[in-house]
């Protein structure tokens, strides 16, 4: 039996599967698809919660957040390719000019 | 009719905003407008005090504007005996300060503005009788100095090699006295906080403290708070470092207002507050305090003598006679507090002077280093003879206003602290030594031909700050009975209230209450 | 449906299309405009914009009421951080007059985001709810992402995007899997079903997990230590009025959601929250007024000093108390027209390095005097605005018995003050390298001008802004 | 306190003349500050004004007192700080003392000012000079007329201020700004002692704050009751009696704070007969006598004072022998008579030391008056480069003669009656005490007909070739001095020469003993032969060693060597205060407290907490790696840390 707990348990372990990615993963590209990892774990936990709760509501904010994580990547590849145009690269280790 | 405080107060704040509109190759109308802003309140300080009414005591001349209801602010100005006393010096030096600034030829406006901010500050200190506007006005007090130093102040040279950078001076400075401020500040929100009352009012708090006395264990801990936040400035030893140095950096105007006026701000700070509020906190730390104010007197007496630069020396010899001011403050008995108060006016007086005079030298000479000085008397007789007074003065001379200031502190702080009162008249000597050794150094003796071109102030309006300051020091000095009264009106009842709640000092003085007099008749 | 009390937000969409279609018909080629023109009609319209707006807002103060149900709340706390949003809004595009050193190309778009980014601050003026929290605070980031990467041609410009957007992301992903939880704890993102169950009795471990991952969230904004880390490289690459917006309309953003979520929803569970951010009131306190101590960049410095003020800010916050609250207001609003002129100097000096500052009372005796003014507020000093914050929320951390945090702030004032005075000693007491005066066209000097006076005024007669304040945050 | 209204409506012109005393002088300074600092003749026309107002109302008192009109003592105040636990009057107490002092103070002082006006008459600071004298009157009647501890002791402080700045009046050598320094330094610290006497005495003069008391006419009436009550200890009474003398030994320039006292020969001569020998020297002894009521009973106090006394005035006489400066030879006389009157006091004989006051303020202010007109007329003050001045100013010579001889204790003239009564008092009290003054007085006019020979006899020799004078004692062969060209000073120098002269001689006459309440004087004639046998050998060996010349006196110099050569370096004890206050004070204690003050508190506290917050700083800003992922695992860290502080409150 499948419970509420199983999907957060998974719903935690995607979450951190994207922040370990966006920590570990050098390239910018990559970064972004952890992101929305992260993004889509929240998801998984609304819509375990809203199935648990017998509410609607759950599957609709998950639709919001679809929305939201889709203009993010959108930003995202936009800057990305400024990188590769501009910086010629898409190693977030090798853009490093502004620090301390 | 305005009040006279709100015109005091007012008069260099008007300055201030007249300064910002006029047009800075103004100098001759900016100068006259500085002058005018501090000559009103020199006046009305005088009436002030002439008309301080001496039958009723306690607070006179309010002012109250509520101003922050939510907080219990309000706007009340009001001076009793010792603040009165208080503006009336910083009226004199204030306008003397403005005179001297004539020396100033460069940035004139900028300087009149923040010179004129500073007077405004230190008014609104000695004036307010609402913690949170007297906080308000001691850092406006404060700020000011930064560029004031930065800007028109000297590096400290000893051999040609730069020692004090006029930068570091100045930022010492400010943020020495920023951080004892804040201090003093958390101190004092602690306070408000803790005796409920909902009020800055300093006369409210007053009366609800008397009614409601905070807890012995909190007035331990605030006490300490207050009163080294306000000792920095006073200066306390060991916090006393920021001040020679700043003297030294700061043009001579800023040096006179801040040996006479801004390290006042620290001990009528600490009567008017932690003195006043926390009798217990008082009496549990004012021994300390005592052995530290020693420190001041003897150890700034030692490194004064060792200095050679004249502005280190008033600077040392400032910072040693501030600690007579505090140990008058913590003997805490009627006389000596009088004193206290009165060597307030008489130190803040006779710095300024001194500071106007190497001020005067410095621009002649271009040098203040006492090896290469000296027979200026010849050249400048009329700043010779200001010197001497000044020393004289300094080294506590009958006729000056420091004498009997002294005096009082030493006697009156006799019975409670022997000791350091012995170590008090031993200041005195050591006064005289680097006070006697500058004056012979910068004035007497061969005319150094180096200096030849040095010249006298020579024309009345120049001869005018200097003759104004030794009047004022004569003529206390000379008959102190009316300043004395006016003085003891206030701290009576203050050191009354501060010992109440402990014994009361006869018992330390006598077994039995004998009185001699009837014994004798 | 009551269309009024979203009247401003309309209004804003409204003038969003209005700048589009402004933006596609004043082009050279089209109304034969040269480049110079077209860029001050561009502004004037934005200008415009902001004079609608305000009228519109003054008008909507008689609808106070809520829409979407319970989702937006338009009552006195939004309407007057909608005030105070528009005011930001309005300096930072009167940054634009003056001078375009940035080459900002693509003018009206810039505008467009700046609309687009106080829409997400007008929002969060008025969220109950959480997802559209999650919604508005991501409109405004989005916004800022793209306006912190708009000079194409500056690495640094990019970088500054890069790192924001990645970090925002990550912080966006804490927060919504937060609301996710609260969510699951509550049945609802509203607030009162929030409010229901932290009220109900002692909370969870999930629902607190809940409630500090959406703090994570908003402490990103509002540059909280250990969520600050993006602030000074941001800060020093972005636009200079995109840097603005930044640090007064973003951080305020974060702040007054804070306060409207700690004080309205989270008070029963505030022995927890009060502690926890007491512990991050005094890390961003230290980290950073002794970070900015040793910077030689302008906007990096300020960088730093805004995680310093957040750290004020959070003082307040920790207190618990109303008071407290209300000195967060007043704190917000002294930081306001401080930032905002500071920020308005630094956008009319050439250059970001502090050695153009070097001399600067003799380049532009304004621009030193307002800069003076303008960091001296910041670091607290009286007669000015920033003073009274600083006391105010001093206070209120001593009202809570935290003489410790207390101690902190009072110490890192003198901190601060000693990096700013820094910056004071550049422009008073050093000589300039050029001695080319720096112009000032009239509507920057009016506007800084009345940036100046507001901090006197808001520092000497504080009672009207602080019962203002006080009566907007009651909750 | 005002003044007594029976006073006020009984002798007015009584309280007139004793407010007029002290004030009128201070009048006359104020007037020269404001008005006179460029005119010259106004300034002495002020203060001469001024003094001889004071000698007359003095003269006036003294003849209403005598005539039985005016009842003593008289006391009148004002009050001057007027605290409930803290009145201090300020006023004049005339009594028999009071007056004898104010009498001697202003006639000699006339004396001097009018003098002055011919001796200063070329010097460009005669304005201030003038003024300060009048200051210095002022003051010295203060201490005179002191109702009170406090008065007197601003007195006492101004005369000080007064000598120290008269002393200096040739600022531009510094030889002289030395002497003014070093004078007012050595007062200083004696006056350390003297007020925490005045401050321990005002402690313990009541059981009660309020009911303190500085005043003389309390305390002595208080004294006996405290002493009874057992709050006054005898101990502490010594202690304070202790502690009072230390200022007698700074003004009254007792060994070892003598010091200053020769140096100080560098003022100009009327100053050094004003303030240097008649007055404020003297202020001491009459300090001693003012206040003997308090001394009366304490036997070692009184027994240390009268050591003091003797010991001063045997060591200085000793130094007068070997030195060559005509002043400070009379200096060095001064001190050795100011050592007999303190040695009287200290005797119980508060009454003999003020005859010798008296006579000695007349004889000795003629002395350094006709010194004053030899340096007018010479220029030179080596009494080897002067010589057979009794030719060419005759009548310098003559007064200066009569000075000696009653220096000398020539009977008939004032100082044999005075020295007389101290030689008896010490005989009935201390045989080694007689003896030591009686040596002493041998000495004393040894080294008087030294002088007389050497200066005023004998011919001159040419100043060294190298300028300083020759050492003191080693004759150098005679030969007719270059550029000497010695005139008779004028009239108005000369006349004041004459009225001290007679009272010189006539002193033993005036009956002061007896106007004092002394029992009447009666000559000690065993005392008074033995002493005439000393003087006679004294002046006889002066006349062989100097006059004649039979014996060579680079011959005693040479058997007696070491003693010798401690008398030229003055006991060394100048040596070991330069010393101690060059070495001990300036580099080691004051330059440890700065170097403390330099590398401690300054470097190491407040720069170092500088230092401290700046490292901070920069460590901090390390932090900031630039790398984003970094960034997210610091927010990562973060967020875990929130989650537990949560959970873990």
């Amino acid at each position: 039996m499948i419970t509420l707990n199983h999907y957060l348990v998974l719903s935690g372990v995607l979450f951190a599967i994207g922040l370990v990615g966006i920590m570990t993963r050098r390239n910018v590209l990559m970064i972004l698809l952890c992101i929305e990892l992260m993004f889509n774990a929240a998801n998984l936990s609304f819509v375990a919660y809203g199935r648990a709760l017998g509410d609607l509501n759950g599957q609709l904010i998950v639709l919001f957040v679809i929305t939201v994580a889709a203009a993010e990547v959108t930003v995202g590849l936009a800057i990305a390719i400024l990188m590769s145009r501009q910086l010629k690269t898409l190693n977030v280790d090798e853009v490093r000019q502004l620090k301390w | 009719m305005m009040s006279p405080l709100l015109m005091i107060l007012l008069a260099p704040a008007m300055g201030v905003m007249l300064l910002l509109w006029l047009p800075r190759q103004e100098i001759r109308l900016i100068r006259r407008v500085a002058v005018g802003a501090t000559f009103i309140p020199l006046l009305t300080a005088l009436w002030v005090v002439t008309n301080f009414d001496r039958s009723s005591g306690g607070y006179q001349f309010h002012v109250e504007v509520p101003w922050i209801a939510a907080l219990g602010v309000g706007f009340h100005l009001g001076v009793d005996g010792i603040s009165a006393v208080l503006v009336l010096l910083h009226a004199i030096c204030a306008f003397a300060g403005v005179l001297i600034s004539y020396a100033i030829k460069e940035r004139v406006k900028e300087y009149y503005l923040f010179y004129l901010l500073l007077i405004t500050g230190v008014f609104g200190v000695f004036l307010s009788l609402d913690l949170f506007f007297f906080y308000f006005f001691y850092e406006m007090a404060v700020i000011p100095m930064y560029p004031l130093i930065g800007v028109w102040g000297s590096d400290t040279k000893e051999g040609g090699r730069v020692v004090f950078s006029k930068e570091y001076a100045a930022m010492k400075l400010t943020i020495y006295l920023t951080s004892g401020a804040v201090l003093a500040l958390i101190g004092l929100l602690w306070l408000y906080v803790s005796c409920g009352a909902q009020t800055f009012d300093v006369v409210a708090l007053e009366e609800h403290l008397r009614a409601h006395p905070l807890d012995a264990r909190l007035q331990w801990w605030i006490f300490p708070l207050l009163a080294v936040g306000f000792g920095v400035i006073a200066p306390l030893w060991p916090l006393h470092s920021w001040s020679p140095i700043g003297h030294a950096a700061a043009p001579s105007a800023v040096s006179m207002l801040h040996a006479a006026v801004l390290m006042k701000l620290g001990s009528y700070a600490i009567i008017r507050l932690p003195l006043n509020l926390l009798p217990l906190g008082a009496q549990a730390w004012l021994p300390w305090i005592a052995g530290l104010c020693t420190m001041n007197i003897i150890y700034g007496g030692l490194v004064a003598m060792a200095q050679k630069d004249l502005k280190f020396i008033i600077g040392y010899s400032s910072s040693s006679h501030m600690g007579y001011v505090l140990l008058g403050i913590c003997a805490l008995t009627p006389l000596s507090l009088n004193g206290a108060v009165l060597l307030m006016f008489g130190h803040g007086v006779m710095t300024a002077l001194a500071f106007a005079l190497v001020g005067h030298i410095y621009d002649e000479t271009h040098t203040r280093s006492l090896p290469e000085l000296g027979g200026l008397a010849k050249r400048l007789p009329f700043i010779a003879t200001c010197g001497v007074m000044a020393a004289m003065a300094s080294s506590g001379l009958p006729g000056f206003a420091n004498f009997v200031a002294e005096m009082m502190v030493i006697f009156g702080s006799w019975d409670r602290y022997r000791l350091q009162a012995v170590l008090a008249v031993l200041g005195i000597v050591i006064t005289s030594v680097y006070m006697l050794r500058m004056v012979r150094g910068v004035f007497f003796g061969g005319a150094n031909e180096s200096l030849a071109h040095a010249k006298d102030a020579a024309t009345p309006f120049a001869r005018l700050p200097y003759v104004v300051l030794i009047a004022a020091l004569l003529i206390v000095g000379c008959w102190p009975k009316p300043l004395v009264r006016l003085i003891d009106l206030s701290t009576r009842p203050l050191v009354a209230r501060t010992l109440a709640p402990a014994q009361p000092l006869e018992v330390h003085i006598a077994k039995e209450q004998t009185s001699i007099t009837q014994i004798v008749r | 449906m009551n269309w009024p009390v979203v009247a401003i937000e309309l209004a804003v969409c409204g003038w969003i299309a209005v700048l589009l279609a402004g933006d596609a018909l004043l082009t050279p080629r089209f109304a034969g405009l040269e480049r110079g023109k077209r860029q001050r009609r561009l502004w004037s319209l934005a200008m415009l914009g902001i004079g609608v707006l305000a009228w519109v807002l003054g008008w909507q103060s008689r609808w106070l009421g809520q829409a979407f149900g319970p989702m937006f709340l338009f009552d006195g706390f939004a309407f007057t951080f909608k005030w105070l949003f528009l005011i930001t809004t309005a300096v930072v595009i009167a940054m634009m007059r003056q001078a375009n050193p940035l080459a900002i190309t693509h003018l009206g778009e810039f505008y467009l985001l700046i609309f687009s980014a106080l829409l997400g601050m007008l929002v969060l003026a008025s969220i109950n709810d959480l997802l559209l929290l999650f919604i508005a605070l991501e409109l405004l980031t989005f916004s800022l992402y793209v306006m912190a990467a708009y000079v194409k041609t500056d690495p640094r410009s990019i970088e500054a995007g890069m790192k924001y957007l990645i970090m925002g992301s990550v912080s966006s992903g804490f927060l919504v899997y937060g609301i996710s939880l609260l969510y699951g704890a509550a049945g609802g993102t509203g607030f009162e079903a929030l409010r229901a169950l932290l009220a109900s009795g002692p909370a969870g471990p999930n629902v607190l997990a809940g409630l500090f991952l959406v703090l994570a969230g908003l402490g990103f904004k509002v540059a909280a230590v250990p969520f600050h880390l993006w602030v000074p490289d941001v800060y020093e690459g972005a636009p200079t009025p995109v840097v603005a917006l930044l640090s007064v309309g973003s951080k305020m953003a974060g702040m007054i959601v804070l306060l409207r979520l700690l004080y309205s929803v989270a008070l029963p569970v505030a022995a927890v929250w009060t502690a926890v951010l007491a512990a991050l009131s005094a890390a961003t306190l230290l980290y950073g007024n002794l970070a900015a101590i040793p910077q030689t960049n302008v906007k990096r410095l300020l960088g730093y000093s805004s995680i310093g003020h957040a750290g004020y800010l959070l003082m307040g916050l920790c207190s618990g108390l109303l008071s407290g609250a209300q000195a967060v207001g007043f704190y917000l609003l002294a930081y306001l027209v401080s930032t905002l002129a500071a920020f308005f100097v630094v956008m009319i000096v050439p250059g970001d390095s502090l050695e153009e500052y070097n001399g600067l009372s003799h380049r532009s005796p304004f621009l030193a005097a307002a800069m003076f003014v303008a960091l001296l507020s910041l670091a607290g000093v009286p007669p000015l605005a920033g003073f009274v914050g600083k006391l105010l929320v001093l206070l209120s951390a001593v009202e809570s018995h935290r003489l410790w945090l207390a101690a902190i702030g009072g110490l890192n004032v003198a901190i601060s003050l000693y990096y700013y005075l820094c910056v004071v000693r550049r422009m008073y007491l050093l000589k300039p390298a050029s001695s080319k005066p720096i112009a000032v066209d009239g509507i920057s000097r009016a506007v800084l001008f009345l940036l100046l006076l507001g901090i006197v005024i808001i520092g000497t007669v504080q009672e009207p802004f602080l019962r203002l304040l006080s009566s907007a945050i009651a909750f | 306190m005002v003044a007594q209204p029976s006073a006020f409506s009984l002798q007015p012109s009584a309280v007139f003349c004793a407010w007029t005393l002290l004030l009128s002088p201070l009048v006359s300074a104020l007037g020269i500050l404001l008005f006179g600092i460029s005119r010259r003749r106004l300034s002495a026309l002020l203060a001469n004004g001024g003094l001889l107002l004071s000698f007359a109302c003095a003269l006036s008192l003294f003849v209403q007192a005598r005539s039985g009109g005016l009842t003593l003592p008289l006391e009148l105040s004002v009050t001057w700080i007027g605290l409930p636990d803290f009145s201090i009057p300020f006023g004049v107490l005339i009594d028999r003392l009071s007056l004898l002092m104010s009498l001697v103070v202003t006639g000699v002082g006339s004396a001097i000012f009018l003098y002055s006006i011919g001796y200063m008459a070329d010097d460009a600071g005669y304005s201030r000079y003038f003024g300060l004298l009048s200051l210095f009157a002022f003051s010295m009647l203060a201490i005179v007329l002191a109702t009170n501890w406090i008065e007197l002791f601003i007195g006492w402080e101004l005369v000080g201020f007064c000598s120290y700045a008269l002393i200096g009046h040739w600022y531009e050598k510094p030889a002289a700004a030395e002497a003014g320094k070093k004078a007012f330094m050595v007062n200083r610290v004696a006056d350390f002692g003297f007020l925490l006497g005045i401050v321990w005495l005002w402690a313990v003069s009541s059981p009660i704050a309020a009911e303190r008391s500085v005043q003389f006419q309390t305390l002595y009436q208080r004294l006996p009751h405290l002493m009874e009550l057992g709050w006054l200890s005898p101990t502490a009474l010594t202690g304070i009696g202790l502690l009072l003398f230390c200022g007698v030994l700074g003004k009254s320039a007792q060994f070892p704070l003598h010091v200053w006292l020769p140096d100080a020969m560098e003022g100009p001569t009327s100053v050094s007969a004003l303030i240097h020998a008649a007055t404020m020297v003297a202020a001491g002894v009459y300090m001693l006598c003012r206040t003997f009521w308090l001394f009366e009973e304490l036997r070692t106090v009184l027994t240390v004072i009268a050591w003091v006394g003797g010991a001063t005035a045997f060591l200085s006489a000793c130094l007068a022998i070997v030195e060559s400066d005509l002043k400070r030879i009379l200096a060095y006389s001064t001190l050795s008579q100011l050592g007999y009157m303190v040695m009287a006091v200290g005797l119980g004989g508060a009454g003999a030391g003020m005859y010798h006051l008296t006579t000695h303020a007349f004889f000795k202010a003629l002395l350094f008056l006709s010194a004053g007109s030899v340096i007018h007329g010479t220029h030179r003050q080596n009494i080897w480069e002067l010589g057979g001045l009794w030719t060419s100013m005759r009548w310098t010579s003559l007064s200066f003669f009569v000075g000696a001889l009653a220096l000398c204790g020539a009977p008939g003239l004032s100082g044999f009656f005075s020295k007389d009564a101290i030689l008896a008092l010490a005989h009935e009290h201390n045989a080694s005490l007689y003896w030591l003054g009686t040596v002493t007085a041998g000495f004393t006019a040894f080294y008087t007909a030294r002088v007389w020979c050497v200066a005023f006899v004998g011919k001159a020799v040419s100043p060294a070739a190298d300028g300083t004078s020759s050492p003191a004692g080693m004759v150098p062969a005679r030969s007719p001095a270059h550029g000497l060209h010695p005139h008779e000073s004028p009239t108005i120098m000369l006349v004041p020469l004459a009225v001290l002269a007679a009272l010189s001689i006539v002193g033993g006459y005036l009956g002061i003993p007896a106007f004092l309440g002394e029992q009447a004087a009666e000559l000690h004639w065993g005392i008074a032969g033995t002493s005439l046998v000393v003087v006679a050998i004294g002046v006889g060996l002066a006349w062989l060693i100097y006059g004649t010349r039979s014996i060579s006196p680079s011959k005693i110099a040479q058997t007696f060597g070491p003693v010798y050569r401690l008398l030229l370096r003055h006991y060394r004890i100048d040596d070991a205060y330069a010393w101690y206050v060059d070495r001990i004070q300036q580099r080691l204690i004051a330059s440890a407290c700065a170097l403390f003050e330099r590398f401690v508190i300054i470097g190491l506290a407040v720069n170092g907490t500088a230092w401290t917050t700046k490292t901070a700083g920069r460590l901090l800003r390390l932090c900031q790696t630039g790398k984003v992922q970094q960034y997210v695992l610091v927010f990562f860290v973060g967020v875990v840390a929130l989650l537990y502080l949560a959970n873990h409150p």
